[in-house]
């Protein structure tokens, strides 16, 4: 899959990765990356790779003025040492307006099976999980964590260490909740046999609505 | 041979999520025939081989390979018999009798070739992110299915080497006592560092068949548990393997920890 | 909060708000979004709440020029019947190299084929997807449902009311598709024989999903 028709300038490379990044991105890992890419990828994807980092501060000012030149919406910042992508402030009264309808958005029902195992169970391996839904959990749990309702609390000592998974602040929040002793029949679905070193027992939880 | 895995107790309880056409399918295209002019003789042994084959391994094969096997027999038979002799074949002026079956395989090769274009555009977006890189992301292993290299590859893979292996003495079986676990060890060693092995060359160095069965359950078993990846770079070609890299069992939510340091 | 210096363009609300979204949007709820900022905000922010999707869509192009002249290193793909903001596709191997991401996950060939018939004959019966494929599907069936790339659509009227399935949201966004028109040989491969004991009369769920 290395065949690419043309190969981008360095211009758009750098906006792609500003755009996938979750946090700011310094010249420096910018540098990294192409030379990572010119190893990973090798051929045309090393022509990048010698670009110093004065070059990449020079081309993420050229970027910048395009993006406020072509009223793209978006604009580049300077962020704790590194640049960020993010929109116009003053657009910001309609990304609020479109997020807060986006955030009631439900969530499907596989997610809230695992959020109450997860909640019941904590800390709890993605093993436990699965065993009691039945069904890899994988991409739900990962969607969790994605929206902060699940936190990795910890490392079990188990052969290849898995994580342990439990809820965050965010999902008292979510659901109302003022600590997790308030979810129903908390008491009794914790976790009945601590002394065995793995649940097998499947449990129907109550709906967490 | 077939209790050449008797002293066994391992079993891959690998399912099989190919089925009976897929198979059909892979052997016909294999010996580059025509799908509306099958070789039902030709066909329905090589059929019986991988069934055979698929039982030693104790693959979990749904019934329908059974009934298909069944189906082949059938229509050996009645090509036997001469034109006025096979009786009614419903009520179709299609007296062939594989013409049911031509139907079925051309029907199902659509989907397969519409399943083809699926796979095209979910390769173009593997260089396609939304903000915050997530979104084309399916989790780990969104299928447990074997992802790169189809079970009938490796199984046709197994086949050869088998092929290839000198008949042994019954003797020499109880005398070299291979295990499953014991060739997991000696891949994941093999494969390590990045190496990449040819599934046929793996096998090349081995005398005993029961050495050859409980190599092909370890590649089996660790391609199931995605420690390693199997790769073919067109239709029949060689099989390579090699490991999925950092990927311990538990390593899914790994970046979510480290984010984007790395890099 | 009214006191914003300029007024933003309509180009650069609507740059702002693809910006924000994880997913495609469409012009019906960038719509939505201008008359529910009108509303919040009032005043100069109801300046855009009049405006019709015609517009919206026109924007859009604009915006998409916009981007690509610029030489951002950011498209908008037609995407589910929307719009989704997403790097050019040739700064693939820089992104995945930056998030390390290179291995990403793929649907098996079982899967993608029980995908295709779901896609092309929806809504479709599991008896019926596994005639065409001589296999049980279940288990791969119930991985797709589970990725939220298939969902129950409705219950037919056959005896024991099975299940009917159909592609999601997100089986669209996953392979980049408009709409499911855009897959190829849509009208030969949908339903040859409609005449046919097909389930004709079904009932849809509004509460799934």
């Amino acid at each position: 899959m290395s065949n690419i028709e043309t190969l981008p300038e360095l211009k758009e490379i750098i906006g792609s990765l500003l755009f996938a990044a979750k946090k700011s991105v310094t010249a420096k890992e910018i540098r990294k990356t192409l030379v990572g890419a010119g190893k990973n990828y090798g051929g045309l994807y090393e022509q990048f790779a010698s670009v110093r980092e004065n070059d990449i501060l020079a081309v993420v000012e050229e970027l910048k003025m395009e993006l406020i030149q072509g009223s793209t919406g978006l604009s580049i910042a300077d962020v704790a040492g590194g640049f960020r992508l993010q929109n116009e402030m003053n657009c910001g009264p309609w990304v609020r307006t479109f997020l807060d309808k986006d955030r009631s958005a439900k969530l499907s029902k596989p997610a809230l099976e695992t959020l109450a195992i997860v909640a019941y169970r904590q800390p709890v391996l993605r093993s436990e999980i699965e065993s009691v839904r039945g069904v890899a959990v994988d991409h739900v749990l990962r969607n969790l964590v994605e929206l902060q309702l699940v936190k990795v609390v910890a490392r079990s000592e188990l052969p290849g260490r898995p994580w342990l998974f439990g809820t965050t602040q965010r999902f008292l929040e979510h659901f109302g909740l003022k600590c997790l002793e308030d979810m129903p029949g908390m008491d009794e679905l914790k976790r009945m046999e601590l002394d065995e070193d793995k649940p097998e027992q499947t449990e129907s939880l109550p709906g967490m609505e | 041979m077939a209790d050449l895995l008797q002293t066994e107790e391992y079993k891959v309880n690998l399912e099989v999520f190919e089925g009976p056409l897929d198979l059909l399918l892979y052997l016909i295209k294999k010996d580059e025939l025509d799908v509306y002019d099958i070789q039902i003789g030709r066909i329905t042994t090589q059929y019986m081989e991988y069934l055979e084959l698929m039982k030693i391994l104790n693959l979990e094969i749904a019934g329908d390979f059974i009934v298909m096997a069944s189906t082949l027999m059938l229509i050996k038979s009645r090509m036997l018999l001469p034109d006025e002799e096979r009786g009614p074949v419903d009520e179709d002026d299609e007296d062939d009798p594989r013409w049911d079956l031509v139907r079925q395989l051309v029907e199902y090769k659509k989907f397969k070739d519409a399943a083809g274009f699926l796979e095209y555009l979910e390769e173009e977006q593997e260089n396609i992110f939304s903000r915050e890189g997530e979104h084309v992301e399916l989790g780990l292993h969104p299928d447990v299915g074997m992802s790169d290299v189809g079970i009938f590859d490796l199984i046709s893979a197994l086949n050869q080497a088998l092929d290839r292996a000198p008949e042994e003495e019954l003797g020499e079986i109880f005398s070299e006592q291979f295990t499953v676990t014991e060739k997991v060890d000696v891949l994941l060693k093999m494969t390590g560092k990045g190496r990449s092995v040819s599934l046929g060359r793996l096998f090349l160095g081995m005398r005993s068949r029961q050495e050859i069965v409980c190599t092909f359950l370890a590649v089996l078993e660790l391609i199931k548990l995605n420690r390693l990846a199997a790769r073919q770079d067109g239709h029949f070609e060689e099989i390579v393997i090699e490991q999925v890299e950092g990927n311990e069992p538990e390593s899914v939510l790994k970046e979510d920890e480290d984010g984007t340091d790395e890099y």
